[in-house]
């Protein structure tokens, strides 16, 4: 019966479409091996097992008179020593191997190679990807076009490719089985995977975490192409006349299923920076001003009200708790007159910049008297008063 | 292997004497397990702090809203309600049923203040706007803390249980493992918070 | 843990009921007055001590301050441990500190790990601002 | 997502608790509840019409006895099993279904319950009642006891794991249960995520069974350390009863660590507070973090009982000294311990560094090794054996032969490189159920089959036995190879709809593999009812049908409420072999009376308020759970004032007892002291 399965999964696999075992890119191919070494070094172990458990299985059956039977027979140093011994020296070399190459095969490791017969050129500059996956598509940036691609990606053959990756709100997880090993994608966080393929084809990419309804349908095509028809595709893009910019993201952000591909010709190029400070809305603090200023001690009892109610969500969803407050957001402000200017002037990206300014100047320290704190009725009620002009209103 | 050799023949298969096994016999060391795994309750709670403690969102730190001087006032309570304790377990092992209720009421009134002062902390920091919400900071120090008083109200509604009963039915043995029990509880709840106020306060307004 | 310190750790439960026969069937540890009061004493020195480091920073040296006060929390809960909890490696055939062992193993494991997971997660995941000014 | 809203103002009498919470809707919940609804009647119109209640109530419900205790566990998790392996066959029809742009029957709402749902009820709610029983039962007669140390506690322990079962079952049929796959991650399974009442029951339910199994696990670990027989060393103590100390050391030292960390969730989403939402400061990962703390351990304490039974099976049908007793409990201890330095291994791709990944890769390693010797040493007690195949010894083979493969597997999920290209693939799917159904499943079995007699009086039907064997060897490995190849594929868990049309033909075998399952399940529970049928023939007066070794066959099967009449004195590892090898005669005088404990209400009563409080706190009834909080506490209380908590077997009961036993005996085996019972005086 086994056999017979074995047979069969050999055929199977051996029909090219187990794509872990025969993938295209360099990285998922020393992955692949690592696997095939592992398992040799493990089958020492297990095809001896499972020879000595069927032999000694039938050989001892209570039929076979013939047979030796020493029912105190229970100890045996030289076996004890063998049984412990030879995984451990197994465990030993495989430790070493894993050792070696997980530090090897770090995803935040650049490449080191682009396949086993080629070096990595000099002058050639990485392709970067910024990848997001939202509820339940992906959205790839290329900051080095300014283009973005939305549930399609491509890249070059043969060029190491660096993915920034994160995401808006639950955890995902991005693969791409012919180029390379899986990594997670978390909101507020950013990983990094490099990985190079070698081959041209359309390769199948989808998100290999659970992460809810649409979870699924949250594939992409992933075309590798020659440089020619790399660049070729990068034109195609660009000659879409969509621009992906806060509010456009903004609108991407809802949940939905089964998107179509879609192309953006032109994108902000701090977009990515911001989804990953969770800082698209720009009334929202961003993960890593509110990180800096908690290292310099936070902003003190003032700081208690630098939060707004939540208004504008993109995702449509309730999600006050019930014992807990309204929702709230941090507000990217430490004064009130700030805050209100804020609120005028939302939808001016300079707005933004203005934020970042000044929280890189020296921070208000906790309990130094310059520090006014915010009278949140005072912004609440200028907040209500906007939203309602529908200057604010998220579309 | 086993060498027969050393049996003699004639081996007793039963004990000369049945083993006894009074009821709470096993109840001291029960209990110590339990508690060991109470520990890691609050391991997984010290552990979230150590994680969050600094993670104020841009809100207060711990040398913003903590009052050196309450929790000074809470372990000098605790303290004082340990020996307390102390005493009258002593008096438990005197057989005097009065001393050891006084004392027991005396630990159950720090217990009671010890609480006080803790609502008080909590109910003011609540009113100012620090509020669990407010920061993974302020939501694992009110989670690990509040744990704490937790096991502390419970503690004190055990040990008014067990007044009751030593007062209705005397110094017997089975409440005496009780109180043995109740004391374990009450001094494991002072060593959490060592733990406490050293990791949480005191660091806390150190960083 | 050899196999013949395995075997020492519990004789066998029904021998050592009579072994350790000391007129107390349940096994409860006893305190004597001077002993709760050694204790308290410590506990309030070991306490005031760190509380006074902080709150008055007699030493400005935060780092310092810090290992002293937990140096401090440790003599202090050993103390406890001792003098309120009485324990007694023999007691119960030597499981209460077996099992107290194995559980500061554990919550060290748990505390440390998470830690050290966590900050790995954090070095090479969280955004990170440039502050000119700090 | 947003199946079901927030209701806009909660109700303070129902909460949010409405008609819509009934999913009508969905015919296949409605045609399930008919017919559990139209079972459940007759199974209670059969009691009832019985005059059954009494009995039930008198001699079940309310016992303190470990033996009965342990057959409703496992009575409990059969029935959870069921519902469980309802849930596996419709995700592999799912799977078949959903090709070529077809949707399945099953939608993403209703498909993402189920999966989440089979984990959890699989493992807390069929799994750990099965381990929990067979210790429950063993334990204390392999040690010579007369009961656990905690009786009281032993029945709540069950009871609450009952109702954790029970708020479980519950959402089936109101509400919904998660839909965030078994662990609940956040921010997946945050109020944002999971506005509805999913994710409530999911904590809950655990909640709740998890004082249970936390408490059950420090009773035992007390009994163990507490109550063996004299000159029962801790290395003379059967292989089962040590790697059971094993399992519930680590039930005490994990499962607080689960309570904790769900607690931190239903805090989040009750209090809104920050621990798991990055706005405010908080990390996600710190959830996966903590509860892979408790959730790799909680594998070690689901396998290490079974290969106790192992050990105890292969020892006694090889008619044979244990091979390496001691290296045997040595490897168990050093997977105790180890099995806590490895959780992160379930997150390597989470981007933790090489070093940190290589770390806990390397640990997760090192665990093979004791477990390989312990496998090596199953080999080595059947050499030189003399090999009975009964159904426990032939579950055990099969074990080993499919076990070793998930083993194998499991070292390559272990190597993070390779965990790159394979985690949460249909690989990983298939290398966890090779370990869990090739070593605990099976174990269970084989536990069942070998140890039925001992507490039932007679042997399980042979033939049904044969039959659910065969189907579920062969089911098994129809059924998981294909998904081992399709994770070698790149196919990825959980998915509920495919467009790449190679694939359908693996899902078609699994699905066919499940099906054979399917036979063997049902053959099993012939097994059961053909057994129960055939008592009589089937009958084992000896108490010791199997030739045993440990002490639980000295006594009779079933055996008397007090276990024995007089406790063992133990001189080998072996206590029970060594006795009969030097001749041991019962002894049929002297006979004393013999305390024990009464039984109790009390643990139902609780177990039914935390169900209640349970389900008030999932629908906001603020009320009730209030009512019940304080009814429990009240309660508890109350129960502390009764001090006479136990009755004596009397002399004569006892003597009584034995003198029917020697006569049985007398019968069975001719020339043992038949007939030469002791009048009372």
């Amino acid at each position: 019966m086994k056999k017979l399965l074995l047979v069969g999964a050999a055929l199977a696999l051996g029909g090219c479409q187990a794509v872990v075992l025969e993938p295209a890119g360099d990285v998922a191919i020393q992955q692949r091996n690592l696997i095939y070494i592992a398992t040799a070094l493990m089958l020492i172990v297990i095809i001896p097992v499972m020879v000595m458990t069927v032999v000694f299985a039938w050989k001892y059956r209570a039929g076979n008179e013939k047979a030796n039977y020493d029912p105190n027979w229970d100890h045996s140093t030289k076996i004890e020593l063998a049984v412990w011994s030879v995984p451990l020296l197994i465990i030993v070399v495989l430790g070493a191997v894993t050792w070696t190459m997980t530090h090897l095969l770090d995803p935040y490791r650049p490449l080191g190679r682009l396949d086993s017969d080629k070096a990595i050129i000099a002058n050639v500059e990485p392709l970067k990807v910024e990848v997001v996956s939202l509820d339940w598509k992906w959205l790839f940036i290329y900051p080095q076009y300014g283009v973005a691609s939305l549930n399609v990606m491509a890249a070059p053959v043969d060029r190491p490719i660096e993915f920034s990756l994160t995401s808006t709100v639950v955890m995902n997880s991005f693969y791409v089985p012919a180029l390379a090993g899986m990594i997670y994608t978390m909101p507020g966080m950013e990983t990094k995977l490099h990985a190079v393929i070698n081959e041209p084809g359309d390769f199948d990419g989808f998100s290999a975490n659970y992460s809810g309804k649409g979870f699924s349908e949250m594939r992409f095509n992933f075309m590798a192409r020659d440089d020619a028809g790399f660049d070729e595709w990068i034109e195609s893009v660009r000659a879409s006349e969509e621009h992906l910019d806060r509010t456009l993201y903004r609108k991407l952000e809802a949940p939905t299923v089964s998107d179509p591909e879609r192309l953006f010709g032109s994108v902000d190029p701090d977009l990515f920076d911001l989804i990953v400070n969770m800082c698209v809305d720009p009334a929202k603090m961003c993960m890593s001003e509110m990180m800096a200023i908690d290292r310099n001690g936070g902003l003190g009892l003032a700081g208690i009200h630098n939060t707004l109610p939540e208004t504008g969500l993109s995702r449509g969803v309730a999600r006050a708790s019930v014992f807990g407050p309204a929702p709230r957001y941090l507000a990217a402000i430490c004064t009130p007159d700030e805050a209100i200017a804020a609120l005028r002037e939302i939808e001016k990206p300079e707005v933004r910049d203005r934020f970042k300014r000044l929280t890189s100047l020296n921070l208000p320290q906790p309990h130094e008297a310059d520090m006014t704190p915010i009278m949140i009725a005072d912004l609440a009620a200028t907040f209500e008063e906007l939203a309602s002009d529908g200057r604010r209103t998220t579309p | 292997m086993m060498d027969r050799a050393v049996f003699p023949e004639d081996v007793e298969f039963h004990p000369a004497e049945e083993p006894h096994h009074p009821e709470g016999s096993s109840t001291m060391l029960g209990f110590w397990i339990y508690l060991m795994s109470d520990c890691l309750i609050f391991a997984v709670l010290f552990a979230v702090h150590a994680v969050f403690g600094a993670s104020y969102a841009a809100g207060p730190a711990p040398k913003d809203i903590f009052e050196l001087e309450l929790v000074a006032i809470n372990t000098a309570v605790l303290l004082l309600s340990s020996i307390t304790f102390g005493f009258a377990m002593l008096r438990m092992h005197m057989g005097d049923k009065k001393g050891t209720l006084i004392w027991l009421g005396i630990t159950g009134v720090f217990g009671v203040i010890f609480l006080a002062v803790e609502i008080y902390e909590f109910t003011h920091l609540i009113s100012i706007g620090a509020t669990p919400q407010r920061s993974a900071f302020l939501s694992s120090f009110f989670t690990l803390v509040g744990t704490h008083g937790l096991h502390v109200t419970f503690g004190t509604i055990w040990l008014v249980t067990m007044m009751v009963q030593v007062w209705k039915f005397g110094l017997i043995e089975a409440n005496q493992r009780r109180l043995s029990c109740l004391s374990m509880f009450w001094h494991f709840l002072d060593v959490i918070w060592i733990g406490v106020f050293t990791f949480v306060y005191l660091l806390g307004v150190l960083q | 843990m050899s196999e013949t310190h395995l075997d020492q750790l519990s004789k066998s439960p029904g021998s050592d009921q009579h072994d350790g026969h000391d007129g107390h069937h349940t096994g409860i540890p006893h305190g004597t007055f001077k002993g709760y009061m050694t204790g308290f004493l410590l506990s309030v020195i070991l306490t005031a001590i760190p509380f006074y480091l902080v709150m008055e920073m007699p030493i400005p040296d935060a780092q310092l301050v810090g290992f002293t006060v937990v140096a401090f929390a440790v003599v202090q809960i050993l103390v406890h441990m001792v003098f309120f909890l009485h324990l007694d490696p023999r007691a119960e055939g030597g499981w209460i500190i077996l099992a107290l062992v194995f559980t500061i193993i554990l919550v060290v494991i748990a505390i440390a790990g998470t830690m050290w997971v966590m900050y790995h997660l954090n070095a090479n995941m969280m955004p990170v601002h440039d502050m000119p000014g700090s | 997502m947003a199946a079901a809203p927030l209701p806009e103002v909660i109700s303070p009498i129902f909460g949010r608790l409405t008609f819509a919470a009934l999913p009508l809707n969905e015919e296949i919940v409605v045609v399930t509840f008919i017919v559990v609804a139209i079972l459940g009647a007759s199974v209670l119109g059969a009691i009832t019409y019985f005059r059954l209640w009494g009995y039930l109530w008198r001699e079940w419900f309310t016992t303190v006895d470990h033996k009965r205790i342990g057959i409703m566990y496992m009575v409990l998790g059969l029935v959870m099993f069921l519902r469980g392996f309802a849930d596996a066959i419709m995700m592999r029809i799912q799977q078949v279904w959903a090709f070529n742009g077809s949707e399945g029957y099953l939608n993403a709402h209703h498909y993402d319950q189920i999966f989440s749902a089979h984990g959890v009820i699989m493992i807390f709610f069929a799994a750990m009642p099965f381990i929990t029983g067979l210790m429950n039962y063993i334990i204390p007669l392999q040690i010579g006891a007369r009961d656990v140390a905690f009786p009281f506690l032993n029945n709540l322990s069950f009871w609450m794991t009952t109702a954790g079962a029970i708020v479980i079952m519950a959402s089936l049929f109101v509400g919904e249960f998660a839909q965030t796959g078994w662990l609940a991650i956040p921010p997946l399974s945050g109020l944002d995520g999971s506005p509805g009442v999913g994710v409530d029951y999911y904590i809950w339910s655990l909640q709740v069974a998890g004082v249970g199994t936390t408490l059950s696990g420090i009773n035992l670990v007390v009994t163990i350390l507490k109550l063996r027989a004299p000159g029962m060393t801790l290395m003379k103590m059967p292989i089962f009863t040590w790697t059971g100390l094993c399992s519930n050391i680590l039930i005490v030292a994990t499962f607080p660590v689960l309570a904790a960390v769900l607690a931190l969730l239903g805090l989040d989403r009750y209090l809104g507070t920050a621990f798991f939402s990055a706005e405010f400061g908080g990390n996600p990962m710190v959830y996966v973090n903590l509860i892979w703390i408790w959730g790799h351990p909680e594998v070690y304490i689901l396998i290490l009982p079974l290969f106790g039974a192992y050990s105890e099976i292969t020892s006694t049908f090889c008619g044979k000294r244990l091979f390496g007793y001691s290296s045997m409990v040595y490897a168990t201890v050093v997977i105790t311990i180890l099995s806590y330095i490895v959780w992160l291994h379930h997150f390597f791709t989470m981007g933790s560094g090489a070093s940190v990944n290589s770390f806990f890769g390397i640990t997760t390693m090192i665990i093979s090794i004791p477990t390989g010797a312990k496998i090596f040493n199953w080999l080595f007690t059947m050499y030189r054996g003399r090999i009975r195949f009964e159904l426990p010894m032939m579950w055990t083979v099969a074990f080993i032969l499919t076990f070793v493969v998930g083993g194998m597997t499991g070292v390559l999920l272990a190597v993070p490189p390779a965990d790159f290209v394979l985690h949460n693939s249909l690989f990983l799917v298939a290398h966890f159920h090779n370990v869990i159904i090739g070593g605990v499943v099976f174990g269970v079995f084989a536990a069942i089959n070998f140890w039925w007699p001992k507490a039932f009086g007679f042997k399980m039907n042979q033939f049904w036995g044969h039959v659910s064997f065969w189907f579920w060897v062969v089911g098994y490995w129809v059924a998981f190879t294909p998904l081992y190849i399709l994770g070698l594929m790149g196919v990825t868990r959980r998915t509920r709809v495919f467009d790449d049309p190679s694939l359908q033909i693996w899902f078609i075998i699994a699905a066919a593999g499940a099906a054979l399952i399917a036979v063997g399940i049902l053959a099993l529970l012939i097994q059961v009812v053909a057994s129960i049928v055939q008592r009589k023939s089937l009958a084992d007066e000896t108490g010791d049908l199997w030739d045993g070794r440990t002490l639980e066959w000295a006594t009779s099967s079933p055996p008397p409420i007090y276990n024995f009449a007089f406790t063992p004195l133990v001189h080998d590892i072996d206590a029970w072999t060594d006795m009969k090898e030097r001749g041991y005669k019962r002894p049929l005088d002297g006979f004393g009376p013999i305390h024990l404990p009464s039984n109790t209400g009390t643990g139902v009563i609780i177990a039914g308020l935390s169900t209640v409080l349970a389900l008030a706190m999932v629908w906001y009834i603020w009320w009730l759970a209030a009512l019940s909080f304080v009814a429990i506490v009240a309660v508890a209380i109350h129960h502390t004032f009764n001090y006479d908590r136990e009755f004596d077997v009397s002399e004569a009961q006892v003597r009584e007892t034995e003198n029917a036993r020697t006569l049985r005996l007398g019968q069975a085996i001719p020339g043992s002291n038949a007939g030469q019972t002791v009048p009372a005086e």
